[in-house]
């Protein structure tokens, strides 16, 4: 196997069930719908699609706080969800989750110390003395002072409580962070120096990141390849220069074009889709995107395209690539 | 500035001041606020969260909730000072010749009426239109927002669209009574990216259409510079700059703006750090003294932290609030700029 | 935060003074039982039934006991069954409906269905069968009162666990691996706990409103306990004489209306959308 | 009623039509109307005017005088009683009535095996040698076999109309009589009421029978109001709205003596407030000593008792009523309590110190006074010899339970007689079922109890006098059980009617009332 | 569809319920220390054993509890709720007597509660923090603490006996006959016999224990509806409305109510529920013969059959008042109706 992927994701799909557990009638809104792709080692890879498409259910997942209807997800040679409770509270450590509302992710009633204490005491580490150091050390490196830790995070500013997520994601040394719109929340001028933290994390301690986003040019900004989903599927990955200068998939154009723009001069023109993201829990038929895509042909309704690889390292899945 | 100019001016707010009494003690949401827009023109206004966007915006249409909120100063709108109106008569301006479109399509309509009825009640009710010629008027307002199928939709209720469908009736809305002035707070915020997209190609061809003033709001940057003519710049309840998009964009005067447009990654600009600016905003109940943005500011100065600087104008459109600038041009006297 | 609410609302100083001196009496007359004016369970069958004087405020009863003496002494088992009623149900509750909102699925319907059950159970009847069965006692009603209580918890607690399982610190909490035992009692129980207590002080008028309902249909604790329901239920068996029931009518009223005041008071106060604009 | 001349606040509105209605109101306790089954207190005061008996009481119940019976003789032996029926008799539905319909309704009575029935125990047979002659043969002697008579149980029924409506009088009627229901709301007597309705918890209307043989009643129809509480009662008396409050408490009388237009009526009652001691250590404890008893019986103040019960209410010495035959005079609530001695007794009990225990009460009002309020009198007058007690209240119907099994130590309860005789009240003697109930034994007191079993056979007056006064002394100085109060009873009427006088057995003589 | 499948549940959980509560109250019968057979049976016939046999075999109390149990629900499943101990009646018809006399005094009550409730209750929101809020506030909560019983005993004194305004206990004067029974509502049935005077004292007769009894739910719809009234008017479809030009009147009236009115019914189902409850209490005062004295008497007396029959028949009622508020919920809200 190749040595510098840390996570391959396979045929991953997490379905939800949506009626009672007394009805006969099950419904499944397929949030993750067999989805594969590769992490490797010390990048940071950009998932990116509109509300609903699966991108957190996917992260949680890749993650093992779901239990999936199939597939795999191999950390480190190991497929996680084969593992014994005690040899995956062992993983755990080595990976770790960023919340998109830095507010919503941490206790409202427990202090920062507390907080960051957590990840120490349920793996049982180091002697208390030792944790303050860590903790101290922990707050240093996400740029936070030692009298922030008495305090409650409603003390706190949007930014702040999202370096203390971070921190506390960073207690065990993890290897791999997926960061579920860790910026989304925050105010422009907060949200550049948390992305320039997580470069800076980034590069220190050699982390992999799985960055979700909405924001095409926060993921452009930080992102060496890109996903971009659409209703449960990846339909299209590759590095950030291909997905961005080389959009294969229509979705993906569409996305694309849709950013807005800071150059007043360069006006550009837009791909506008028409109508509305349908429900996952009753996708179309065939090409999920067939219902809004400009370009599709009779083809689309019916049969499913297949992630291909269009150009080396750069995979669509559309009937036209 | 002249008669004429004002004239001109659809809407002309001066040192518009709104504060709050909370628990917490009597917070200024906005502090001086003075801006203009003419017919036909966009005017967008950025700022952070809490800057005091919206509550400038509802300030226009006098929904501040009072108590708790106060409102001083004056706000004309076509030679006439709302400020100044009965509430009766401010009554009948809203949703008539100044209309509002909010930042959520999830909320903002009401869940236990049809979208039809919705739409066709300022009608009935500025207009004087029979519920037949409502409803046609309607039909066809849901025809110009795009919206497929207007019969069905219709009669149907708000929770059985979907968020941008909401906010095109939102706008279908706010419309019909062809204002003159619409401001749009924040409207795309909610939406997904390409139903975001939707919205303001819509809200362009709109504006062609109809040929009213919008005021935008937001905080990105991207939807401003996509839509405007001029922008200006909020920071702590204070409009720190304004001007034309383009100078703006181009040449920020107001370090806050600077920093604003540099922070901001783009897929146009090439993959470097990100430019930041340190601290946050501050408190309102413990607003720094002199220049709000001091703490933060590179380029601060003993002054900035004694005196704060007011909205100078630096060009007949451009306006800044910052002692580098009363430097510049050489007014650093506080008593001229009142002259 | 007491009095700044108390400044801006006029019922819930009412509410906090009622209460405060009731909690007063009650504890008052435990310490210095000779502070009343007669002892509560002395007779004097000479003066019986004697209307309101200045020997007797709220004059005397039908076997001469003074009716002022006896209200003032009754208020503590009206507060002290508030109390136990209300711990104990919110307790139970706040178990019950914090593992089936946890747990979920066929387990949590099958726990709300039977907290259902219990509350589609008229209670009143449900209590006076329980003490008639075992006898009628203050231990007895209590239990009553706290089985029929309890779901009204179990379904609050419950809806918060849910609300609160979702939060993203909780996922956090797994994230890093933490066990459910921890998850559940660290994490989410110390988040749902606020609006149980809320509502906890908001009922305790209501329990003492049920006590004295039970104990003037005879279900109390037995006599001569003065305890107000049944002193109004005397009243009731001397209809003419019509200070033996008012005044300890007056008291159960007096109480529950101050609490009340407070608890709805209490109740804007917390409620976020209400409270901006106090 | 509701035909004076006068319209003050006082008078009810006349009925509509003009019919003459009497409206009473009453805490009843009648749960059926089936003569062969209503057993209940109040069950012949809507019986007694609906079914005629064989014998029946009027104004005093110290000898039944002849209902429907015109002569009876009694054979030699005492075990055979011949009636003759008076003549021209016919039921409400015309049907005529005939000794054949009396045996029907007795025996139909016995195998119901209702909870009156025990009052037939003692028949052997039936005979109805012709249409006017009915005898009864009876197991042994009975001294109060005519008493018995006065009974609904006895009441005859029109065995045609029942038997349309599914009653038999077959052995099995137990379980095959399906008549039940039907008798609840309807009637098939010879009295000079009809039961035209009833809605229990609410009311029970008699209408007047056109048939009757006697002298028809004043009243078109009688309305009986279920009303529970007597200070409703008298509210509605008050304002006019009824004729009769049957069910006021002494307090109650005092506050209306003044009032205008109110008539207040007193009455002694055949009910017994009394303690009961239990005899069993193991049950009673301390309370087991007879001298403890005695003590007890010393140290309560019974004029405060009383009063409590209000005016007119006496202590007889024992469990036998003063109106009865024999009884001795009530004690002398001035100088009844003798605390020095009881304190000496105690001591002699080896109890100087006193002790606690717990007296059972039941709750409920008995003739207007509240039994718990009692229960504490007696726990403040117990603290004088050192006795603490804590009260323990239940439901009657609860209460009951541990009462029959004799596993009370000290409870206060009342009596009312099954009957009005004596006889009844030998029940309470050493090792009989309400002796037992204190676990007081035949062989605790050996000559008591034989003198029981002699008293009630015999069938000479004289002597069985003699025997009963000699039963009372006995237990006044040992005893499981002291009688508190025998209690008056308290109603009042509007002031415009009469013949509303009390008897026990039927409260009031429906069809004697009329307006003045 | 949706609605059928929804009723469909509440129907299994209906069975289940009834299942659930005689069991519940089977369990309680049998493990009480007391005896039916004692508490039912005269003094005499306790000794005679060939009567308590004879009593046992009557009711099934010789069997052990899981047949008596089957026997039971076998028989319910027919209709048949076994024979009242107590009153030696069949409890079917004891409740079907009986239960009519409750309605009427609970549904004269809701009305009332339900009237003066959002009455005051909108007023108040509409006068939040005025000295008329304060003083309804005041009422609600002086409402919803009143000791029933005690309420009862002072407005007879006070409107009975001292002013004679009022009649007293019981459904109609003593001196009338009751109506025909077709509902069993004597209203109603005073009405459909064409007797005004009667349908008159019959309606006078519900007043105060109607007041008594309805004190306490008033005061929770006034609290509801002013809460609730206070909560929607901060919604974001109110300020939309607002803008749109409209009055306060029109807001309140057009779009604040109906939405307001959503909790109200769910309060309106609760207060029904605890009506039936506090009967217990209101008809002991008022001599009213319902269903409330009927399972006290039935509680004291351990007649177990009653107090079943009783318990089901509120259980039913409780889940049948779920449903009406249910479905009122679909008729109010649009988001119920279509999902
Ligand atoms: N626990 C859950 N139970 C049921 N459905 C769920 C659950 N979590 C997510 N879903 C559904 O799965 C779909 C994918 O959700 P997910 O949160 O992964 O989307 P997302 O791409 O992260 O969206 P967003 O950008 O809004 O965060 C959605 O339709 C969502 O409603
Ligand atoms: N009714 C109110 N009572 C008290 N404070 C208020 C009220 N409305 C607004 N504020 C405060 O006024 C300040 C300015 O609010 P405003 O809504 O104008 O911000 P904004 O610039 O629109 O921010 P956002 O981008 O988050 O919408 C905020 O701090 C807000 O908390
Ligand atoms: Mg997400
Ligand atoms: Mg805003
Ligand atoms: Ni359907």
């Amino acid at each position: 196997m190749d040595d510098s992927v840390l996570v391959q994701v396979q045929n991953l799909k997490m379905y939800f069930q949506t009626e009672g557990s007394f009805s006969f009638s099950k419904k499944y809104i397929k949030a993750v719908d067999d989805v594969s792709f590769n992490l490797f080692k010390g990048e940071t890879f950009g998932l990116v699609g509109e509300s609903g498409c699966g991108k957190s259910t996917l992260g949680r997942t890749v993650l093992g706080l779901y239990k999936p209807n199939a597939g795999k997800v191999i950390f480190e040679g190991e497929n996680i969800f084969s593992l014994k409770n005690k040899r995956m509270k062992e993983m755990r450590k080595k990976m770790q989750l960023i919340f998109q509302d830095p507010s919503a992710s941490l206790n409202p009633r427990k202090t920062i110390a507390d907080i960051l204490n957590e990840p120490f005491h349920i793996h049982q580490v180091g002697t208390m003395t030792e944790r303050k150091g860590k903790i101290k050390d922990l707050m240093d490196r996400v740029g936070l002072s030692e009298y922030h830790l008495s305090r409650y995070p409603h003390e706190m500013s949007g930014g702040q409580k999202q370096r203390v997520g971070i921190a506390r994601a960073l207690a065990l040394n993890p290897k791999l962070i997926i960061c579920d719109e860790p910026v989304s929340a925050l105010d422009v001028s907060i949200q550049a120096q948390v992305i320039n933290l997580l470069e800076d994390l980034q590069k220190e301690y050699d982390l992999t990141y799985l960055f979700i986003s909405h924001n095409l040019s926060v993921v452009h900004h930080i992102c060496n390849r890109v996903g971009v989903m659409y209703l449960g599927k990846l339909v299209e990955t590759g590095n950030h220069e291909d997905i961005y200068r080389n959009t294969l998939h229509p979705y993906a154009k569409a996305l694309i074009s849709a950013i807005p723009h800071t150059d007043p001069d360069n006006p550009k023109d837009r791909i506008l889709l028409r109508g509305d993201v349908p429900s996952p829990a009753n996708p179309p038929s065939g090409c999920r995107f067939h219902t809004r895509c400009p370009e599709r042909t009779d083809l689309c309704s019916h049969a499913e395209p297949q992630l291909k690889e269009v150009f080396p390292g750069h995979f669509a899945a559309c009937h036209l690539c | 500035m002249s008669d004429d100019l004002l004239d001109k001016d659809l809407l002309r707010i001066s040192n518009l001041n709104v504060q709050f009494r909370t628990s917490e003690g009597v917070f200024k949401a906005v502090r001086d606020v003075s801006i203009s827009i003419r017919s036909g023109e966009t005017l967008g206004i950025v700022g952070e969260s809490g800057s005091g966007k919206s509550v400038t915006a509802l300030s226009i249409m006098n929904l501040i909730p009072n108590p708790p909120g106060e409102i001083k100063g004056d706000i004309f709108f076509n030679g006439q000072n709302l400020r100044e109106m009965s509430p009766e008569e401010v009554r009948k301006v809203r949703g008539n010749e100044i209309s509002m479109i909010f930042q959520e399509p999830m909320t903002s309509l009401n869940p236990i009426h049809t979208c039809g009825k919705q739409i066709m009640e300022p009608l009935l009710l500025h207009k004087g239109f029979t519920k037949h010629e409502a409803k046609a008027r309607s039909l066809e307002l849901l025809k110009m927002v795009g919206i497929p199928l207007p019969e069905q939709r219709f009669k149907e209720y708000p929770h059985q669209l979907s968020g941008g469908m909401r906010q095109r009736i939102m706008i279908a809305m706010a419309l019909a009574c062809r204002p003159k002035l619409l401001l749009a707070d924040e409207p795309t915020t909610a939406l997904d990216v390409t139903i975001q997209a939707q919205i303001l190609e819509l809200m362009k061809n709109l504006r062609n259409e109809i040929d009213s003033a919008i005021i935008m709001i937001t905080h990105d940057l991207g939807i401003i510079t996509e839509m405007c003519h001029s922008v200006a710049v909020m920071y702590a309840g204070q409009v720190v700059e304004s001007g034309p998009l383009k100078e703006l964009i181009r040449e920020p005067l107001h370090p806050y703006t600077e920093g604003l447009l540099r922070s901001i990654p783009t897929i146009t600009k090439e993959k470097q750090r990100l430019y930041t600016i340190d601290g946050t905003v501050p408190s309102p109940f413990n607003m720094p003294p002199g220049c709000s943005f001091q703490p933060r500011c590179k380029y601060s100065n003993p002054i900035c932290s004694e005196q704060t600087p007011d909205l100078i104008h630096v060009s007949e459109e451009r306006a800044v609030r910052c002692w580098r600038h009363a430097e510049n041009i050489g007014i650093g006297n506080r008593s001229v700029l009142h002259g | 935060m007491l009095l700044r609410i108390m400044k801006n609302n006029l019922l819930f100083s009412i509410g906090i003074i009622v209460c405060a001196l009731w909690i007063l009496i009650a504890i008052v007359t435990v310490l210095v039982p000779s502070i009343t004016p007669y002892s509560y369970l002395a007779q004097d069958l000479a003066n019986r039934f004697q209307a309101p004087s200045s020997a007797h405020w709220f004059g005397t009863d039908s076997i001469g006991r003074d009716v002022f003496s006896r209200a003032l002494v009754g208020s503590r088992i009206s507060l002290i069954a508030g109390l136990i009623t209300i711990a104990l149900a919110s307790l139970m509750g706040m178990i019950y409906g914090g593992i089936a909102g946890y747990i979920g699925g066929l387990t949590d319907e099958i726990m709300m269905r039977v907290s259902e059950m219990v509350m589609a159970f008229p209670g009143i009847i449900l209590a006076m069968t329980i003490a008639a069965a075992l006898g009628p006692s203050l231990h007895n009603t209590l239990l009553a009162m706290v089985i029929i209580w309890w779901p009204n918890y179990a379904r609050v607690m419950r809806s918060m666990v849910i609300a609160n399982k979702e939060n993203e610190y909780v996922e956090a909490a797994k994230s890093l691996g933490a066990s459910h035992f921890r998850i559940f009692f660290n994490e989410i129980m110390p988040n749902s706990l606020g609006p149980v207590l809320v509502l906890a002080t908001l009922d305790f008028g209501n329990a003492i409103l049920l006590f004295s309902g039970l104990s003037f249909l005879g279900l109390g604790s037995p006599p001569p306990t003065p305890e107000w329901g049944a002193m109004v239920a005397d009243g009731v068996l001397n209809f003419n004489y019509w200070w033996i029931g008012t005044f300890p009518g007056l008291a159960i009223l007096t109480m529950s209306v101050g609490t009340n005041f407070i608890g709805d008071s209490l109740r804007d106060f917390l409620d976020p959308r209400l409270r901006k604009e106090i | 009623a509701g035909c004076g001349g006068s319209k003050d606040a006082g008078t009810k509105p006349e009925a509509a039509d003009g019919t003459k209605q009497l409206i009473m109101a009453l805490d009843p306790d009648y749960e059926t109307f089936d003569p062969g089954l209503a057993y209940e207190a109040y069950a012949l005061l809507v019986l007694h005017p609906v079914y005629d008996t064989l014998m029946q009481f009027e104004d005093n119940l110290d000898a039944p005088i002849y209902g429907i019976a015109e002569s009876h003789e009694l054979s030699k032996d005492g075990l055979s009683y011949a009636f003759k029926l008076r003549k021209g008799i016919k039921f409400a539905s015309g049907n005529a009535l005939t000794s054949q319909d009396v045996k029907w309704s007795v025996e139909r009575s016995m195998n119901l095996k209702g909870n009156g029935s025990f009052l037939a125990d003692g028949i052997k047979s039936i005979e109805t040698p012709d249409s006017d002659t009915v005898v009864f043969n009876l197991k042994g002697q009975d001294a109060s076999f005519l008493t018995k008579l006065t009974y609904n149980a006895f009441g005859v029924i029109d065995s045609k109309v029942a038997m349309e409506n599914g009653a038999t009088n077959a052995v099995d009627a137990n379980t095959a009589d399906k008549a039940k229901l039907w008798f609840d709301t309807h009637s098939a007597g010879s009295g000079p009421y009809m039961i035209e309705s009833y809605t229990p918890k609410v009311e029970v209307v008699l209408a007047r029978n056109k048939n009757y043989w006697g002298k028809a009643p004043y009243y078109d129809k009688v309305v009986l109001k279920a009303i529970s509480d007597p200070g409703t009662q008298l509210m509605m008396l008050e304002k006019g709205d009824i004729d009769i409050a049957f069910n006021l408490g002494p307090e109650h009388v005092k506050q209306i003596q003044d009032k205008p237009g109110i008539e207040i009526k007193k009455a002694q009652s055949m009910t017994l407030t009394f303690l009961l001691m239990n005899r069993d250590p193991k049950i009673g404890g301390p309370i087991a000593n007879p001298n403890v008893q005695k003590a007890i019986r010393l140290v309560l103040d019974y004029q405060g008792m009383q009063t409590i019960a209000g005016e007119g209410s006496i202590t007889p010495v024992a469990p036998f009523q003063v109106g009865f035959l024999g009884t001795l005079p009530p004690r002398d609530p001035k100088t009844a309590q003798n605390i020095e001695k009881a304190k000496e007794l105690m001591k002699k009990a080896g109890y100087e110190k006193g002790f606690k225990t717990t007296l059972e009460v039941a709750t409920l009002a008995v003739e207007g006074m509240d039994l718990p309020t009692l229960a504490q009198k007696v726990q403040n007058d117990l603290l004088q010899i050192g006795i603490e007690t804590e009260i323990k209240t239940s439901d009657i119907m609860v209460a009951l339970d541990p009462y029959r099994k004799g596993t009370q130590a000290l409870s206060l309860w009342y009596w009312g007689p099954d009957y009005p005789d004596p006889n009844t009240q030998l029940a309470f003697l050493p090792g009989n079922p309400v002796g037992l109930r204190a676990n007081w034994t035949a062989d605790m007191n050996p000559e008591l109890a034989e003198l029981g079993k002699k008293a009630a056979v015999e069938v000479d007056k004289a002597t069985r006098v003699k025997n009963l006064e000699e039963i009372q002394k006995m237990m006044d100085e040992d005893s499981a059980f002291d009688v508190l109060l025998q209690h008056a009873r308290h109603y009042a009427t509007r002031d415009n009617i009469q013949g509303t006088d009390y008897i026990d057995l039927y409260k009031i003589d429906l069809k004697d009332v009329s307006a003045k | 569809m949706g609605l059928l499948k929804y009723t469909a549940r509440r129907l299994v959980f209906l069975a289940f319920l009834v299942i659930g509560v005689s069991l519940v109250v089977f369990v309680i019968s049998h493990s009480v220390p007391s005896d039916p057979v004692l508490a039912n049976l005269s003094q005499r016939n306790i000794d005679n054993q060939e009567m308590v046999d004879s009593f046992k075999a009557k009711w099934g109390l010789d069997k052990p509890m899981y047949t008596q149990y089957f026997i039971y629900v076998g028989n319910l499943v027919k209709g048949d709720m076994g024979t009242s101990i107590r009153t030696q009646r069949p409890v079917m018809d004891d409740l079907k007597k009986y239960f009519p006399a409750t309605i009427e005094l609970a549904i004269f009550s809701i009305i009332i509660a339900v009237f003066f409730g959002m009455l005051f209750g909108i007023i108040s929101a509409i006068k939040r923090n005025s000295a008329i809020d304060q003083i309804i506030r005041g009422i609600s909560v002086v409402g919803v603490s009143v000791p029933s019983f005690w309420l009862g005993l002072m407005f007879l004194l006070l409107f009975y006996v001292n002013l004679g305004i009022a009649p007293g206990p019981g459904r109609i004067s003593p001196y009338l006959a009751p109506p025909a029974a077709v509902t069993n509502l004597y209203v109603i049935d005073a009405l459909l016999a064409g007797d005004w005077s009667l349908a008159v004292d019959a309606l006078q007769h519900l007043l105060l224990p109607g007041l008594v009894l309805g004190s306490f739910t008033m005061g929770l719809i006034t609290r509801t509806t002013r809460s609730s009234l206070l909560e929607v008017m901060s919604l974001d479809f109110i300020r939309t409305a607002r803008a749109k030009g409209l009055t306060e009147k029109m807001i309140i009236m057009r779009h604040a109510l109906g939405n307001a009115l959503i909790p109200v019914v769910t309060v309106i189902g609760i207060g029904f529920g605890n009506l039936l409850g506090g009967m217990v209490l209101v008809e002991t005062i008022f001599a009213w013969p319902g269903i409330g004295q009927y399972a006290y008497k039935a509680a004291g007396n351990l007649d177990f059959p009653a107090i079943i029959g009783v318990s089901i028949l509120i259980s039913i009622n409780y889940v049948v008042i779920n449903l009406i508020v249910d479905l009122l919920y679909g008729i109010l809200d649009p988001r119920v109706r279509y999902n």
